[in-house]
C-alpha cells in the first residue's frame, strides 16, 4: 500500500495552477483541470476536502485565497496528507511571515527547493522549520551574506543526531525560555443559558532560548503525577483528560510515570496541548431580548455578565449578534464600550475594551427596516458570538511548579510562564 | 421575439442583464445560473443554438464575453445572430473598440444603447446613424455631475 | 452616507478576490445605500440606484431601493428620471402593487411636452414591464402617440401597442385602423415596428389574417423597393439592404399566404427572387434565405418556388458551418409531413451528421433521422444507428439507443427483428434504455408463442456476459422467471445443431447473480431485486428441484429495508410453503396479455381451477 | 503555448542563454531562476537543456541547486534529456565532502523514468546505502522504491530490496523509518513477502520512539499489516505503541490507534482490553479540534473505530463532543450527525433530540433533512426513547415547512414498520400534509402508511383514490404501492373498498405496460379471487422487524477497513480488495 501522494499543486482562487511539485509522475498534468471544475461547480462549503475521481484521490486546503491540492493514486493515508499540507502551510509561513499568492510568487524558488527536501516519493521528510532553515536559508538572508561555496552549506546535524528537531552548537547570550499557558474555552449554550457543551482546550507554547543541549523537565500541577509519585500537593491539582506533546518529548517516559522531559527546539514551539471536560459555566454570558419586532422596526435589549471573580479583567471583549439583513438606521445605547452595525456579517458589534469580573453591561440598539421586505428577513436567529482574552488566569487552574534546565556546559537557564484564557468557539444560541 | 439578453464573461460573472418581457426573480436566477453553465467553454466550433426550457438560447462568443439570447420558438435563429452583431457593433462604435472592462464600468450606458436598439424584445431601429444621433443627443441632456464623476470613457 | 463614486464602488468590487469579500463590500455600501434612503436626501439618489443596479448585477436583493426607483422616476430631473426607468425593469419584477404606483408618472411623462425622450421612456418601460392594468390606464395615450408626428416616438409607440394588445386583447381593434395609416409609410423603423404589430395581432388572433391580406401588394411593392433600391450605407450589412427589414416582410408575407392561393400567387416572383438572388454567404444572406424557406413552406407555393426552397436546404446542410447544418435539418424536420421524398433523398449527409462532434447537430440529425424511418426503410437505418451505438458517448448514447427502440417500436417489419435488435440494443447500452421499451418488448414476446424459447435463450447468454447492463438484466430475469421451462428443455439448438443445455441450477444461479451485483446499488438495483423476486417465485412451479435454494434466496430479502422488496420476499416466502401447492400453480400461471381477448375471464376461470 | 513561445520569443531563449554563458556565477544564477520562474508558468524551457547542464558543473551550490530544480521538472517528462545530466550527479553523488549533495543527487538521479537509467545509478545508490551520514542513507531508502517503480525486475536483480531488509537495522531512525517505507510501497506491489520476528520488531519499536513524526506513521502503518506472531511481542508493542496516542501529530495518533485495534484482537485479557480502550477515547476525542479536513477524516474514522468497538467511548457524554457548531462545514456537519446517531444512547436521548431540534430550524436543508432523518432513525434505534423522538417528529410536520414534511414521512415510515401499532395516533398529522408529499419517495412512503393503518384512517379509500388519480403517469415506485396498498385496505375493509379494489387492480393489469406490476397486480388478483384467507395471510402478514443493525457495516469488511484506518478505504468505505479489483470496473465518477 503506498500511503504518499503523487504531486502536489499550489491554485489561485480561480483555480489556476501557480505552482506544482510532481513526485511521482504518474499523473497525467491535466487531473488538476478536474479539481479546478469541480471548484467552478461547488461551493468551498459543499466540496468535501477529498473526493475520488476515476482512480485519483484529490486532497484539498484553502488558505488565504489559495487552494493546496495533493493528488494521490492508490491508497493514500489521508490523515497524513492533509496534516502535511497543514505543515506545509506553516513552514511557508514561517519562511515569508504570510502564505499568500505573493509570497508564494516572489519566493518561488526556495519554495521548490522547501518542496523538495520536505518530501520524497510522495513521503513526508524533513518538516521542523528550524531545521530547515539550516540548509535552506531564505532569500532575504541570501542577499544580504556573501555568496556561499558547497562547503559553506551542510545538512543539519540535526538530520544524524537523535534528536531531529535540534542543530549543535546553537548559542544566546542570555539563557531564557518563556511559556505560555494558553487556555481556549469552547462552549455552546443554548439561549435560555444551559450550557450544551463546554471544553476547555489548553496548550503551552514555549520559546526557548537556551544554548546547547538542554535537557528540560516541566512539572505541572497534574493529580496523576502526583499519585503515581505518591506526593502530596499543598495547591490545587488538576486532571488533564488528553495530553498531546511535541516530538521533543520523551513520550514512553511520560507514560511511565507522567514526567515531561525534553530537549526544546529553538525558537518558539507548541510544546503540549491538552483537553479538559470541565463543566465551566460561561465566562462571558451574553442575553439578548429582541423587545419589538414589526415591520418597520426591530429593538434589541442586549445585557452582558462577567462571570469570573472581580480580580480578573476581560480585555477585548468582543460580542455579535446577529441582525435582520436589509436593517437601516442603526442606533445603539450603551455606557460601556462601543457599538458598530456590521453590514457584511448581518450582525452588530458591541465591543468592550476591559470588562471586569462581576460586572455587567447594557445595551440598547434599534433598526428601522425599508418598507419593501427581503424575501429572507425573518431567518437571521443565528448564534451570538463571544471574543474575550483574561490574562494571570487559566479556567482549568493549570500552574507550571517548576521547569529544570540542565545542560552540560552548566549555565542557569531563567523560566518565564504566563497565563491567559481566551475564547474558543464560543457560541450563545439566540431565541 | 427576443426575451432577454445577458452578457456573461468567460467566469461566469454577469456582465448585462435585460429581461424583456416579465420573469420572476427566481426564474430570472435560474435563467442566469443555467445559461452560463451551458454556455462557458462551449467551443466555438459548435452550433450556437441550445433549446432551454421552453424557448431557445443563442449566443456567441465575442473576445470575452458570451452573447446569450432566449429568444421565443418561432424566431429566425441566424436573424437573431445577426442583431447580436448589430448590438457589438454599436457598443464598439460607441465606446470606440469596446472591451469588457467599458461594460463594466459603464454598464449604464449599455444599457441606454440597448434601449434604442429593441423594444420590448423587438427590434426598433436598424440604422446605425440614426441610434448613435439619438444617443448622443440623450448624453448631453443628461447631468453633467453625474458623468464628470463617473468619468465617462470617450 | 456612502460617499463612494459609481466607479469606485465598481472598482473595489472588482479588488475583491473571494466570494466574502465582494459580499462584504456590498453589505456595507447597501446598508449605507439604505440609510441614505432613510434620510431622504435625494442628493446622489440616482447613483444609489446606479449602484444598486450594480448590485443587482452581481446577485445580491436589492428589494430595499423600490421605492426610491420610483421616486426616481417620478423626478422632474432627466438624469434621475433616465436612471429611474433604467432600474424599473431591472429591480421592479413581481412587485406590481408598487409598479401600480409609478403608472400616474408614466402618463404624465407620456403627455411631456419637455423633451421626446422623456415620452420614449414611458413608451419603453410599457413595452417592457407593464401589467394589464397599467395597460388599461395608458393605452389612450399610446395610441395618440402612434400618429405623434416624429417618427422616432411613432415606433416606440407601435412596439408599445405591441405590448398592450399582448396583455388586453380586446384592445385590437382599436389599432387595426392605425395600421392602414402606418402601412403606407416610407420609413424602415416604422414599417419594420408595424410589421411586428401585425405578426403579434396574428399569433393572438389569428383569424385576423384575412383583414391583412389587402396589404399583400403593398407589402410585396416595399420588400421589392427596398431590394432594388441603391447603395444605402445606414442599412447596409454586408452588401444587404436592412435584413432585418427584409425578414421582417418576408415573415409577414409567409403568415399572409399562408392557406390562401390568391396571396401566394402574388408573393412567387418576389421570393423567387430572394431564394435566387440573394447572394453572400455571410450570415444576413443566410437569415434572409433561411426567412425565405419558412414562408415558401408556409405558403402555397407553386412546385418551382417549393423547389427551390429544398434546394437552399439542401445547400444549407452541406455548409461547413454548424448553425447553418442545423437550420437545415430542423427545417427538413418540418417538411418531412410536407415532402417526403425530398427530405429522404438526404439521408445519407443526414446520417453522416451523426459523426459530427456537436451533440446539439448530432441530436437534431438523430430525430430528423427518426423521422425519415418508415417499415420499408427502418432494417438499413437501425443498422447503421447500432453501428453509432458502439461509440457513442454518454450523453448521446441514452438518445440514441432509445430513438432506436422508438422506431423499432413504431416500424419493425417482423417480430423477430424487434426482439433482436431491442435485445442487441439493450445489449450495448441497457442501462440507458427507458422502462417502457423493454415493458414493450416483454410484452411482446409473451404474447407471441413462437418467439419464446428464441428470446429466453438469446436473452440468458447476452444477460450473462453484461451484467452492468441493467435494462438488459430486467428483461432477461423476467423471461427466465415467465419461460423458465424453454430455458432448460434442451431443445434449442445453436447455430451448428448442438444442443443448448443450461439446468435448472444455472438458471436460479444466473438470477442470484444478478441480485447479488443489484444489491444495495440504489433505485434501480432495488427495481432489478424486485423482479427477481417475482421470477424466482414462479420458478418454484417451474423448478421444482430448485425449491430450496429459491426459498434461501428470497429468504435473505425479509429484511430488506426496501418496503416494496420486503413485502413481496414475506409473501412469496408464505406461498412457497407446502401448504399451498395446488394453489400456487394457478397463481403463478404466465400472465395473459393484451390482445388476449379474453385475458381477465380467462385469468379469474383459471385461478378458480 | 510551447510553439508560440518558440517562434515570438525566440529572442527572449536567446538572451537567456546568453546568460548562462556568463562566467559571472550571479548572473548565471539570475538567468536560471528567470528560467525557472518561466518553467513555473507553463512555458516550454526545455531548448535550453544543454546550456543549463552546462552551469552544473559549480561549486556554487545555491547554482547546483537551481540546475536540478530545473532537471527535476523535466526528469519524468523529457527523461532522454535528463539523462545527459547523468555523469554529472555521478560525480555529485561521489562528493565527499559534503552530505547534502550526494543526497541531493542520488534523490534527484531516480525521478528520471527511464530503465536506462538503473545502470548508472546502481552503483551510486548502492555506495549510498552504505554512506556514512545518515542524510544519504535515508534518502537512498527512497530511492529504491523509484528505482522498483522503473524496472521491478532489474531492482530485484541488483538486490536492493534486500538491502532494505538491512537498513531495517541502521542505527539512524530515519533511516529505518524510510526503509520502511520503502518495504511496504513493494509489499504492496508484489504481496507480502517480509515476515516479521522478534529482532525486526525490536528494531522498528525502537526506531519508533526516536524517528521524526513522518517516520513514526510509516512504522505504525507497518506494524498494523504486519502483525507478530507472538502474543507475547503483541503485548509489548503495545506497550511501545500506547505513548504516541499522545502525539500532537493527528495522523501519528490515527496508526497508533490503528496499531493497538488491531492487536487488541490478540489479546485475551479483558481487563487489558478495557484499559487499552480507556486510554483511546480521549485522544479521538481530542482530533474534533482540529481543522475541518482532519476533523472529518477523525470522524469518519472514529465511525468504524466505535463499530468495531462499541466500549470506547463509555462515560456516555462524549457524544457532546460531536454537537454540530454554528461554522463546521457541512461535511462535517452531516459526519457529526452519523456519530450523534451512533453514540446516543437513553441517559442522553433528551439532550440529542434538544440538539437535533435545533438543526432542523436552521437554513441548509441537506443538514436539515439529514437532522429530521436523524431523530427517526434513532427512535428505531432505542425503543424507550421511541415516543421522545416521534413527539419531536410530529413537532417538525406541525410547522408544515415542505421539506421537514417530506423527510418525516419518509423516515417516520421505518419508525412504523419498527413499532408495528405503537404510533397510529400520530398519522393524522401525515394526513393533514399531503399536499407537501412532491417527490415519489415521500409519495410512496405515505401510501404504505395508508395502507398499513387502514383501519385507523376513517378516509383511507378516499385518499387511495385520490393517489390513484394520475396512475398511469405515476413513478413505478408510487405505483406499486398504490396496489399494495389497495390489496390491504380491501382486505380489512371488505365490501366497504370493493370498487376501489376493483378499479386499482384493473388498472395494475389491463391498463398498464410494465410487465412486473401487471404480474403484481395478476398475483393478488388471483390470490383474491383463489382464496380470500390466503390472501389476508400472505399480504397482511407482520414482517419481521427492521433494526439499525442493517446500518452497521458487515463484520468482515469492517475489520479489513481497520486495518486501513486513516486510509481512502476509510473514506469511501470500500473493502480494499474490491477497490483494487475492480479498477475497470469504477470508471464512473463517484462521491466519497
Amino acid at each position: 500500500m503506498s500511503l504518499g501522494c503523487s504531486c502536489i499543486y499550489f491554485l489561485d482562487y480561480r483555480g489556476k495552477v501557480l505552482l506544482f511539485r510532481d513526485y511521482r509522475g504518474d499523473i497525467s498534468s491535466s487531473e488538476i483541470n478536474k479539481f479546478q471544475r469541480r471548484l467552478l461547480e461547488l461551493e468551498d462549503s459543499l466540496s468535501k476536502p477529498v473526493f475520488k475521481l476515476k482512480d485519483i484521490t484529490h486532497c484539498w486546503v484553502g488558505k488565504n485565497n489559495l487552494y493546496i491540492v495533493a493528488l494521490c493514486k492508490g491508497q493514500p493515508n489521508v490523515m497524513m496528507v492533509f496534516y502535511f499540507l497543514h505543515k506545509l502551510i506553516k513552514v511557508f509561513e514561517d519562511y515569508f511571515t504570510e502564505f499568500n499568492e505573493e509570497s508564494l510568487k516572489d519566493n518561488f524558488v526556495i519554495t521548490y527547493e522547501l518542496l523538495d527536501e520536505m518530501m520524497d516519493h510522495g513521503y513526508p521528510q524533513l518538516t521542523e522549520t528550524t531545521v530547515l532553515k539550516e540548509f535552506i536559508k531564505s532569500e532575504a538572508f541570501r542577499t544580504a551574506g556573501k555568496e556561499e561555496k558547497l562547503t559553506d552549506i551542510m545538512v543539519s546535524s540535526a538530520v544524524s543526531n537523535i534528536v531531529s528537531w535540534r542543530p549543535e552548537g546553537i548559542k544566546h547570550k542570555k539563557n531564557e525560555i518563556f511559556l505560555d499557558a494558553v487556555e481556549e474555552l469552547n462552549m455552546l449554550c443554548s439561549s435560555t443559558g444551559n450550557v450544551l457543551s463546554s471544553e476547555i482546550l489548553g496548550s503551552v507554547q514555549c520559546n526557548s532560548m537556551l544554548s546547547g543541549m538542554p535537557d528540560l523537565k516541566l512539572g505541572l500541577n497534574d493529580k496523576q503525577a502526583f499519585e503515581i509519585k505518591g506526593k502530596t500537593s499543598r495547591g490545587k491539582l488538576i486532571e488533564l483528560e488528553d495530553i498531546k506533546f511535541h516530538q521533543c518529548v520523551r513520550l514512553a517516559q511520560f507514560d511511565r510515570d507522567r514526567t515531561i522531559s525534553f530537549i526544546p527546539p529553538d525558537g518558539k514551539f507548541e510544546l503540549m496541548t491538552y483537553r479538559l471536560n470541565t463543566r465551566v459555566k460561561p465566562l462571558i454570558w451574553v442575553e439578548c431580548t429582541i423587545e419589538s419586532h414589526t415591520k418597520s422596526k426591530i429593538e434589541y435589549m442586549v445585557k452582558a455578565k462577567a462571570q469570573f471573580k472581580s480580580r480578573s479583567i476581560a480585555n477585548n471583549v468582543e460580542i455579535y449578534v446577529p441582525v435582520p439583513c436589509d436593517v437601516d438606521s442603526p442606533n445603539f445605547k450603551t455606557n460601556t464600550g462601543t457599538v458598530e452595525y456590521l453590514p457584511e456579517e448581518d450582525c452588530m458589534h458591541w465591543s468592550i475594551k476591559q470588562f471586569a469580573g462581576r460586572k455587567e453591561y447594557l445595551m440598547r440598539a434599534s433598526f428601522g427596516f425599508p418598507s419593501v421586505e427581503q424575501t429572507d428577513r425573518e431567518k437571521f436567529k443565528n448564534a451570538i458570538r463571544v471574543k474575550y482574552e483574561i490574562p494571570y488566569f487559566t479556567v482549568s487552574g493549570i500552574q507550571v511548579r517548576y521547569l529544570k534546565i540542565v545542560d552540560k556546559s552548566g549555565y542557569k537557564g531563567l523560566p518565564w510562564v504566563r497565563y491567559i484564557t481566551k475564547n474558543g468557539q464560543y457560541q450563545i444560541r439566540m431565541s | 421575439m427576443i426575451l432577454f439578453l445577458l452578457l456573461i464573461s468567460r467566469h461566469g460573472k454577469i456582465r448585462l442583464c435585460k429581461f424583456f418581457t416579465p420573469f420572476t426573480t427566481k426564474e430570472r436566477n435560474k435563467i442566469m445560473k443555467d445559461c452560463s453553465g451551458l454556455v462557458i467553454g462551449r467551443s466555438s466550433r459548435l452550433t450556437n443554438f441550445l433549446e432551454y426550457s421552453d424557448f431557445k438560447l443563442v449566443f456567441k462568443r465575442y473576445a470575452s464575453l458570451y452573447f446569450v439570447t432566449g429568444v421565443t420558438k418561432d424566431e429566425n435563429e441566424l436573424n437573431i445572430l445577426e442583431i447580436m452583431h448589430h448590438f457589438v457593433e454599436l457598443l464598439d462604435r460607441y465606446f470606440g473598440n469596446v472591451c469588457e472592462l467599458d461594460i463594466i464600468f459603464n454598464f449604464h450606458a449599455a444599457y441606454f444603447l440597448l434601449d434604442e436598439i429593441i423594444i420590448g424584445g423587438q427590434v426598433q431601429e436598424t440604422s446605425k446613424k440614426a441610434i448613435l444621433k439619438k444617443i448622443s443627443q440623450q448624453d448631453l441632456l443628461l447631468d453633467e455631475q453625474f458623468f464628470k464623476d463617473d468619468d465617462k470613457k470617450k | 452616507m456612502s460617499t463612494m463614486k459609481l466607479k469606485e464602488f465598481i472598482k473595489a468590487i472588482r479588488n475583491c478576490k473571494q466570494a466574502k469579500d465582494e459580499r462584504a463590500v456590498v453589505s456595507k455600501e447597501s446598508a449605507l445605500i439604505r440609510n441614505a434612503f432613510k434620510e431622504k436626501n435625494p442628493k446622489n439618489r440616482h447613483r444609489n440606484i446606479a449602484k444598486l443596479l450594480f448590485v443587482n448585477l452581481l446577485g445580491y436583493p436589492t428589494q430595499f431601493g423600490q421605492v426610491e426607483t420610483i421616486k426616481c422616476v417620478a423626478s422632474d430631473d432627466y438624469t434621475e428620471k433616465r436612471i429611474g426607468y433604467m432600474a424599473l425593469s431591472q429591480l421592479m419584477n413581481e412587485s406590481s402593487e408598487l409598479l401600480m404606483m409609478v403608472t400616474q408618472a408614466i402618463k404624465n411623462d407620456l403627455n411631456s411636452s419637455k423633451s421626446n425622450f422623456i415620452v420614449a421612456l414611458g413608451l419603453t418601460s410599457i413595452a417592457e414591464i407593464s401589467t394589464e392594468d397599467m395597460c388599461r390606464e395608458l393605452y389612450t395615450e399610446v395610441k395618440k402617440l402612434m400618429r405623434s408626428t416624429s417618427s422616432y416616438i411613432k415606433k416606440k409607440a407601435i412596439l408599445a401597442a405591441v405590448r398592450i394588445i399582448k396583455n388586453i386583447p380586446d384592445t385590437i381593434d382599436d389599432f387595426m385602423e392605425v395600421i392602414d395609416v402606418l402601412i403606407n409609410e416610407h420609413s424602415h423603423s416604422i414599417t419594420l415596428a408595424t410589421m411586428t404589430l401585425i405578426q403579434e395581432i396574428i399569433n393572438i388572433e389569428p383569424e385576423r389574417v384575412g383583414t391583412f391580406r389587402k396589404y399583400t401588394k403593398v407589402l410585396i411593392k416595399i420588400l421589392k423597393n427596398l431590394i432594388h433600391s441603391g447603395y444605402a450605407p445606414e442599412y447596409d450589412i454586408q452588401g444587404i439592404k436592412d435584413p432585418f427589414l427584409q425578414v421582417r416582410i418576408i415573415r409577414v408575407l409567409g403568415h399572409l399566404g399562408e392557406g390562401n392561393e390568391d396571396a401566394s400567387d402574388d408573393m412567387n416572383d418576389i421570393l423567387t427572387e430572394i431564394a435566387t438572388s440573394t447572394e453572400g454567404s455571410k450570415g444576413a444572406a443566410n437569415s434572409i434565405l433561411y426567412e425565405c424557406v419558412r414562408a415558401i413552406m408556409l405558403i402555397e407555393a407553386s412546385s418551382g418556388l417549393r423547389a427551390l426552397g429544398i434546394n437552399i436546404l439542401g445547400r444549407f446542410l452541406v455548409n461547413k458551418e454548424n448553425n447553418i447544418r442545423f437550420i437545415a435539418l430542423t427545417n427538413l424536420h418540418k417538411l418531412v409531413n410536407i415532402d417526403y421524398n425530398a427530405v429522404q433523398r438526404h439521408k445519407t449527409t443526414v446520417i453522416g451528421c451523426l459523426k459530427d462532434p456537436d451533440l446539439v447537430i448530432k441530436k437534431e440529425a438523430l430525430d430528423l433521422i427518426y423521422q425519415i424511418c418508415k417499415n420499408t426503410n427502418v432494417k438499413g437505418i437501425v443498422k447503421e444507428l447500432l453501428n453509432f451505438l458502439l461509440t457513442a458517448e454518454k450523453e448521446f448514447k441514452e438518445d440514441l439507443a432509445n430513438k432506436i427502440c422508438m422506431a423499432v417500436e413504431k416500424y419493425s417489419p417482423t417480430k423477430k427483428w424487434h426482439v433482436d435488435t431491442v435485445i442487441k440494443v439493450l445489449t450495448l447500452a441497457g442501462s440507458e434504455v427507458m422502462d417502457n421499451f423493454i415493458c414493450s418488448l416483454i410484452t411482446l414476446i409473451a404474447s407471441t408463442a413462437e418467439l419464446q424459447n428464441y428470446s429466453v435463450n438469446k436473452t440468458y447468454f447476452s444477460m450473462k456476459e453484461n451484467l452492468e447492463q441493467s435494462g438488459l438484466q430486467q428483461l432477461g430475469v423476467w423471461l427466465i422467471g415467465e419461460f423458465g421451462e424453454l430455458l432448460v428443455s434442451g431443445q434449442t439448438m445453436e447455430m451448428d445443431d448442438t444442443p443448448i443445455n443450461v439446468t435448472e441450477e444455472e438458471a436460479v444461479e444466473t438470477i442470484e447473480k444478478v441480485m447479488e451485483h443489484y444489491k444495495d446499488k440504489g433505485d434501480k438495483g432495488d427495481v432489478i431485486i424486485q423482479y427477481s423476486l417475482v421470477a424466482l417465485s414462479k420458478l418454484t412451479i417451474r423448478f421444482e428441484s430448485m425449491k430450496g435454494k429459491i426459498q434461501e434466496l428470497i429468504q435473505n430479502q425479509v429484511h430488506n429495508p426496501n418496503i416494496e422488496i420486503q413485502q413481496r420476499a414475506c409473501e412469496f416466502m408464505k406461498l412457497i410453503d407446502e401448504d399451498w401447492d395446488q394453489h400456487r400453480l394457478a397463481i403463478f400461471e404466465p400472465m395473459p396479455f393484451q390482445g388476449d381477448e379474453n385475458m381477465l375471464v380467462d385469468a379469474t376461470e383459471r385461478a378458480v381451477r | 503555448m510551447s510553439i508560440n513561445f518558440q517562434n515570438s520569443k525566440r529572442g527572449e531563449l536567446n538572451e537567456l542563454r546568453m546568460e548562462l554563458l556568463s562566467v559571472k556565477i550571479p548572473k548565471k544564477k539570475e538567468a536560471l531562476k528567470k528560467i525557472i520562474a518561466s518553467m513555473t508558468l507553463g512555458k516550454d524551457v526545455s531548448p535550453l537543456f544543454t546550456d543549463v547542464l552546462k552551469c552544473m558543473d559549480t561549486p556554487n551550490i545555491e547554482l547546483k541547486k537551481l540546475v536540478y530544480l530545473y532537471i527535476i521538472n523535466y526528469a519524468k517528462s523529457q527523461p532522454d534529456l535528463a539523462i545527459l545530466a547523468v555523469n554529472t550527479f555521478r560525480k555529485d553523488a561521489r562528493e565527499r565532502s559534503n552530505p547534502l549533495m550526494r543526497g541531493l543527487a542520488v534523490r534527484t538521479m531516480g525521478c528520471i523514468g527511464v530503465e536506462s537509467i538503473i545502470d548508472y545509478i546502481c552503483e551510486p545508490l548502492k555506495d549510498a546505502l552504505n554512506d556514512e551520514d545518515p542524510y544519504v542513507r535515508k534518502t537512498a531508502a527512497i530511492s529504491i522504491i523509484k528505482v522498483y517503480d522503473i524496472s521491478a525486475e532489474r531492482c530485484e536483480e541488483l538486490e536492493f530490496v534486500d538491502s532494505l531488509v538491512d537498513l531495517l537495522s541502521d542505527g539512524n531512525a530515519m533511516v529505518v523509518s524510510n526503509a520502511v517505507a520503502s518495504l511496504m510501497e513493494i509489499t504492496n506491489r508484489r504481496g507480502k513477502f517480509f515476515e516479521m520476528d522478534g529482532g525486526s520488531l525490536h528494531k522498528l519499536l525502537t526506531a519508533l520512539s526516536e524517528c521524526t513524526e513522518w517516520g513514526r506513521i510509516y512504522i505504525l502503518d507497518f506494524l498494523a499489516t504486519h502483525l507478530p506472531e507472538d502474543t507475547r511481542e503483541i503485548e509489548s508493542a503495545i506497550q511501545r505503541v500506547v505513548p504516541h496516542l499522545s502525539h500532537s501529530n493527528a495522523a501519528v495518533v490515527l496508526s497508533a490507534s490503528k496499531v493497538l485495534i488491531r492487536y487488541m484482537d490478540y489479546i485475551e485479557d479483558e481487563d487489558k482490553i478495557k484499559s487499552i480502550c480507556r486510554k483511546l477515547a480521549p485522544p479521538l476525542v481530542s482530533l474534533m479540534s482540529s481543522n475541518p479536513e482532519i476533523q472529518y477524516i477523525a470522524i469518519k474514522n472514529v465511525n468504524l473505530i466505535i463499530q468495531k468497538r462499541p466500549d470506547i467511548f463509555r462515560k456516555g457524554d462524549e457524544i457532546k463532543v460531536f454537537y454540530c457548531n454554528f461554522n463546521d462545514p457541512l461535511y462535517v456537519k452531516l459526519e457529526k450527525l452519523e456519530i450523534m446517531i451512533r453514540l446516543v444512547d437513553l441517559k442522553t436521548v433528551d439532550q440529542f433530540l434538544r440538539e437535533v431540534k435545533e438543526y432542523a430550524q436552521e437554513l441548509d436543508v441537506p443538514f436539515v433533512r439529514k437532522a429530521v432523518s436523524a431523530i427517526g432513525r434513532c427512535a428505531i434505534k432505542l425503543d424507550k426513547a421511541a415516543d421522545r423522538c416521534v413527539q419531536a417528529l410530529i413537532e417538525l410536520v406541525r410547522t408544515k415547512v415542505e421539506y421537514l414534511v417530506q423527510e418525516s414521512v419518509i423516515v417516520i415510515k421505518d419508525v412504523l414498520r419498527r413499532y408495528p401499532n405503537r404510533y397510529e395516533s400520530i398519522i393524522k398529522d401525515f394526513c393533514d400534509n399531503l399536499k407537501a408529499l412532491n417527490f415519489a419517495d415521500e409519495r410512496a412512503a405515505m401510501i404504505w402508511i395508508v395502507g398499513e393503518y387502514a383501519d385507523k384512517i376513517s378516509n383511507c379509500v378516499l385518499l387511495i383514490e385520490s393517489f390513484a388519480e394520475n396512475f398511469k403517469e405515476e413513478a413505478t415506485i408510487v405505483q406499486h404501492a398504490i396496489l399494495t396498498a389497495a390489496v390491504k385496505i380491501f382486505l380489512k375493509l371488505e365490501d366497504e373498498a370493493e370498487d376501489m379494489i376493483a378499479d386499482i387492480l384493473k388498472l395494475a393489469t389491463e391498463e398498464a405496460e410494465n410487465p412486473d406490476l401487471r404480474n403484481r397486480g395478476y398475483v393478488y388478483w388471483r390470490m383474491l379471487v383463489n382464496n380470500p384467507d390466503m390472501a389476508r395471510e400472505f399480504v397482511l402478514e407482520e414482517k419481521p422487524i427492521i433494526s439499525t443493525q442493517s446500518e452497521n457495516i458487515d463484520p468482515t469488511l469492517l475489520d479489513s477497513l481497520i486495518a486501513y484506518l486513516g486510509t481512502l478505504f476509510s473514506i469511501s468505505l470500500k473493502a480494499p480488495s474490491k477497490t483494487v479489483i475492480s479498477k475497470e470496473g469504477a470508471k464512473e465518477r463517484f462521491d466519497l
